[in-house]
């Protein structure tokens, strides 16, 4: 797998929500190369303060070598990202880090929480093409209320997902956690794929556990590198520690040693 | 204004003959090979590796890393893949890398220490062993080989002792007389010191009371300490008569050379690598252009050409 | 949620009680006056003045400062009015300031530091002494008394001896065991610890080969300091019985309620009074905000409270 | 001197020349307390690198409490400086120091150097509010070339100054030094105020102590509080050491110990 570091153009900027941010940037080497689950590093700045790269999932990418960024401002980094407009370039360096693996058969289903809808969106593009069903598909996605997720679902929505949302104001879908919404679907699939908060995906996990179901989760950690290289980016697996840029971020739910 | 490709950027450290002066630093280059899509390793001076020890580590539990003021905190636990490993596996890649290699070892016993000498010399594509003192001494109450003269100095002898790659003993920087530390450790028989390890920190987040790192301290790096490195290297070079390598926060070329004029015949550039990959690299070429401008025809020119009044 | 204002702020550093624990640090707030305009001095815990010996002195040859990342390097060379001037004219504002004022005080020689502890004792306004040990001793080679741990304590029992005030020891980073300096100047009778002063570094203009102070060599504050100074405050306030003042990179509330959870009583801002000049009341306010915000009802309740695995 | 902290919208940015700027800002307290050749520190942006405000003159100042800054791109800080648009806000503090002493009767000259021009432009406008009838009073400018001059020159020509120009590429007015225009002038005047760089300074100085004509210079010096409390931008007095920020930036060109 080769990684490449791209100046990538500003092509677009998006606020789908306060503070929640869709870039599209023209960045046709990571593109071209990626697959859904991947993650790139992002420099943030000239400045050393923020000094490190900050880590996103790839969101999407097109046949033009167009890949988009979906992230929510929560500290310094993702101030300055929030701040950059198109014509500017941003520093990418990826794609990084182990994927989903695409499955060609049975019925599977996303469960995306927050921006961990982010990597979902791109594996749900990526799906299509093996000639799925996506009506079969459930797709639960919540977040903290309709703003944020209205568009994110639509977009699912027009992909032949699905679609079943949850939000904690209720003002879409379900009033409550999009893990509320698994009880019906398990039975249905062979494989979830989820990405979000850390105790949702570790519902999700148990539950499949529980189910028979397989189950692929996308962890976080902090990262200095995306390399492999600082052995920073360490989580507890089953067995020892696994270092999320280079076993995960994507991992099998049953290699996690869940807290 | 001489020509670019004049230039001479070979430098010597003991009896090692490096292309350029500029290596990539333990622990924050991997094995080499995890860069190798991002930068040209042929056009390095060296790499050393990840700190090996004899036995693999599992290293410390997360979280390990955490961000502060133009640095970095780490707490990794000195995490490797231990010395058979590391000569079955990891060499492969770094033998066939066209670039200089350099070993970076620690223990936790002077007896690790010369153990890990032994295996390692002999072994094809090695360059030399960068001794890392900073590591606790688990065998007398768990204070820092680099710390007490005496322990830093047998360490130094008892690698020495073992072996004739060229051995370069990596200073820690906290302690209260870093050219005392570099002048034993010239005695004891190394052929070159480098300088800074990181500083210990620490941080806290405030909500849950808790360290931010599982480790508690962990050691600071990046541009913050640059300043800090750069009078050390200063004060060693001095002192001692054998080379000296400056480490600490070195992210440009112009960083490199501040090193070089203080006295460092090369140096080794560390967190700067992970947010330019190619750092390294773009460090070669910029201490070219400055010696072109410079009207100067080697890079040795420069080194230990620092000015000051009456001193 | 508490009330906003029922949450007590009040600390104690040993005989003395303020008002809060946020203090502005010596040399980055000079008299006290030159700040008025742009903060209320009353809002603050107090302000430690710019350090004072027994006899003017004119400071280092400019320049005497320059910026590094996220931090600065400051060669002042302890420049003041000397201890006459200071008691006629610059106490004549901060005894009508409405805070605390920490005089700093510094010398040559263990006398010096005795004379000016006499001088300053019985002065109306005067609430207590910080005794700055970075400076050298001309009579012993001019090693700093900081770094020694006889010397240290000789200068803190001198002061101690010499006055009635509460006398603050601040300590200098550039040490290999902080924690031994600590314990040795609270047996010497100090009242208190502050720490960290500066640490020692290095900056070099590679066009002219010169050192950018003209001192070669000057103090590293700033927020790139901040990881070290909070290891240490931590470390000391394991060590010592006596209460800390935490100092070091202090730029927000947030910095300021890790040193407290770390242990000290309380903090002391530098260099970022001059990127806002008003960041002491500020620290003030977001350290009232946090506490309101936990549902806690006085900031003693937060020093110390570090959760340590184990520890 | 009441010294103020203000957020200041910017209203208006120009670009003189190759990365050099004027910003316009709405600073009404800075702007009603200013007195020519005072100053105002900067803070560059919210990121600790770079850390320290940045010192720069008061460029002219209008009645409706409006405030210029002329400056040129030399390092990091400026750089950051460069990049804001009108709408953003710019911390000052100020005004800070001792500025130029206004002459009431008497003939006077300005020399400015380059970025130097940027106190003086205030000064040749506050002098104005005494009377003064500026016919008289020779103002010389020198720069790199015409582009970063041009306007400048106008603007004090349209002030009705006696306004003479050197640049080093001889592409307006003299070709050489400013300097070199001072013979003609000198007698005819009793106060030189000059603004530039040190060693064109230091000939204006010399040459004004020859013929007997008092001078006030601008002063620079690295500062980080500009408020006369660290003691970090000394300078070389005749008598010891001095402050810029406190007894400068102007002082009297006999005060200063010239190296
Ligand atoms: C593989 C991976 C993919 C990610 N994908 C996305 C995404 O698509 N969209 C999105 O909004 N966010 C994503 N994140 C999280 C994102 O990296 C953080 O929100 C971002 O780094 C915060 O930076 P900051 O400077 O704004 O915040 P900071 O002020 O640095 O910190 C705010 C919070 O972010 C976390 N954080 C900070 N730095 C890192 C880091 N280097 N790695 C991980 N977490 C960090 C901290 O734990 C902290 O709680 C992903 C993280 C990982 C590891
Ligand atoms: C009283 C005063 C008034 C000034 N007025 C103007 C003006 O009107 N227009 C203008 O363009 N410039 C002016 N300057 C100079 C201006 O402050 C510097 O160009 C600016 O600080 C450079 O910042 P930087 O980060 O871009 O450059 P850096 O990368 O920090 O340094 C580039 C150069 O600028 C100098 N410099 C850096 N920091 C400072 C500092 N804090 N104080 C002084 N010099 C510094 C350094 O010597 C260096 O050579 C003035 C300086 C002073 C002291
Ligand atoms: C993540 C990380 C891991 C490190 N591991 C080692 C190591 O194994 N052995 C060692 O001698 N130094 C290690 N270091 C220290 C660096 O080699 C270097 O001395 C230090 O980071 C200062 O340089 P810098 O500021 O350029 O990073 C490590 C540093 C970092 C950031
Ligand atoms: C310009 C300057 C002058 C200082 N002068 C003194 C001094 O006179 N006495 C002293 O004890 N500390 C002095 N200090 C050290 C500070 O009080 C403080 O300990 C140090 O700067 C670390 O805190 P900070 O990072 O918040 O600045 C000075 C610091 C600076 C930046
Ligand atoms: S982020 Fe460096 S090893 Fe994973
Ligand atoms: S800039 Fe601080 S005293 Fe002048």
């Amino acid at each position: 797998m080769t990684k490449f570091q791209e100046k990538a153009q500003i092509l677009d900027r998006q606020e789908l929500a306060a503070s929640i941010i869709r870039l599209t940037l023209h960045a046709p080497l990571v593109a071209a190369a990626a697959h859904p689950g991947q993650f790139v590093m992002v420099r943030v700045g000239d400045s050393f303060d923020p000094l490190l790269r900050r880590p996103f999932s790839i969101h999407q990418v097109s046949a033009g070598g167009d890949l988009q960024l979906l992230f929510k401002v929560v500290g310094q980094g993702t101030r300055c990202l929030a701040r950059l407009r198109p014509g500017e370039k941003l520093d990418l360096l990826g794609p990084l880090g182990r994927g989903f693996r695409l499955q060609r058969e049975d019925p599977v289903c996303l469960v995306g929480g927050g921006m961990g809808i982010a990597p979902l969106y791109f594996l749900g593009k990526r799906l299509l093409m093996h000639g799925r069903l996506p009506e079969f598909d459930p797709v639960l996605l919540g977040a903290a209320s309709q703003r944020e997720l209205a568009l994110l679902a639509d977009e699912f929505f027009a992909l032949g997902y699905d679609v079943h949302t949850a939000t904690d104001d209720g003002t879409l879908g379900h009033h409550g956690f999009v893990t509320d919404l698994l009880d019906p679907v398990l039975p249905r699939v062979s494989r979830v794929y989820v990405c979000g908060p850390y105790p949702m995906m570790r519902i999700v996990a148990a539950r499949c556990l529980a189910a028979g179901v397989e189950c692929e989760v996308s962890l976080e950690a902090h990262m200095a590198c995306g390399l492999g290289a600082c052995l920073g980016c360490t989580v507890r697996a089953t067995e020892g520690y696994a270092h999320v840029c280079l076993q995960g971020p994507v991992f099998d739910a049953g290699e996690v040693a869940w807290q | 204004m001489t020509d670019h490709n004049d230039i001479d950027l070979r430098v010597r450290i003991g009896p090692l003959r490096l292309r350029n002066p500029v290596l990539a630093a333990s622990g924050t280059f991997g094995y080499g090979r995890e860069f190798a899509d991002l930068v040209n390793l042929h056009r390095l001076g060296g790499v050393v590796t990840k700190g090996i020890s004899l036995l693999p580590r599992p290293g410390n539990p997360p979280p390990r890393i955490v961000e502060t003021a133009c640095g970095m905190l780490n707490a990794i636990g000195l995490e490797n893949v231990g010395v058979d490993e590391f000569i079955r596996r990891k060499m492969v890649f770094l033998r066939s890398a066209g670039t200089r290699v350099f070993v970076n070892i620690l223990g936790d016993s002077i007896d690790d220490y010369a153990r890990l000498a032994e295996q390692l010399s002999g072994v094809e594509g090695i360059d030399a062993l960068e001794v890392n003192i900073s590591c606790p001494n688990v065998k007398q109450g768990g204070v820092a080989f680099g710390t007490v003269p005496e322990m830093a100095a047998a360490v130094t002898a008892s690698v020495r002792a073992a072996t004739d790659l060229p051995v370069i003993v990596k200073l820690s920087p906290n302690v209260t007389d870093i050219a005392a530390m570099a002048r034993v450790v010239e005695e004891a028989g190394a052929d070159a010191v480098s300088l800074i390890n990181t500083l210990i920190g620490m941080a806290i987040d405030c909500r849950t009371r808790r360290p931010r790192l599982a480790n508690v301290i962990g050691g600071l790096s990046g541009p913050a300490i640059k300043p800090v490195a750069l009078r050390m290297v200063w004060q060693v070079a001095r002192t001692v008569s054998i080379p000296v390598i400056g480490i600490g926060g070195i992210a440009t070329a112009g960083d490199a050379l501040e090193f070089l004029i203080a006295g460092a015949s090369a140096v080794q550039v560390g967190t700067a690598n992970f947010r330019q990959p190619s750092v390294t690299e773009e460090i070669v070429a910029g201490i070219r252009s400055f010696l072109q401008e410079e009207g100067m025809l080697s890079v040795r020119d420069i080194i230990g050409t620092l000015q000051v009044e009456g001193g």
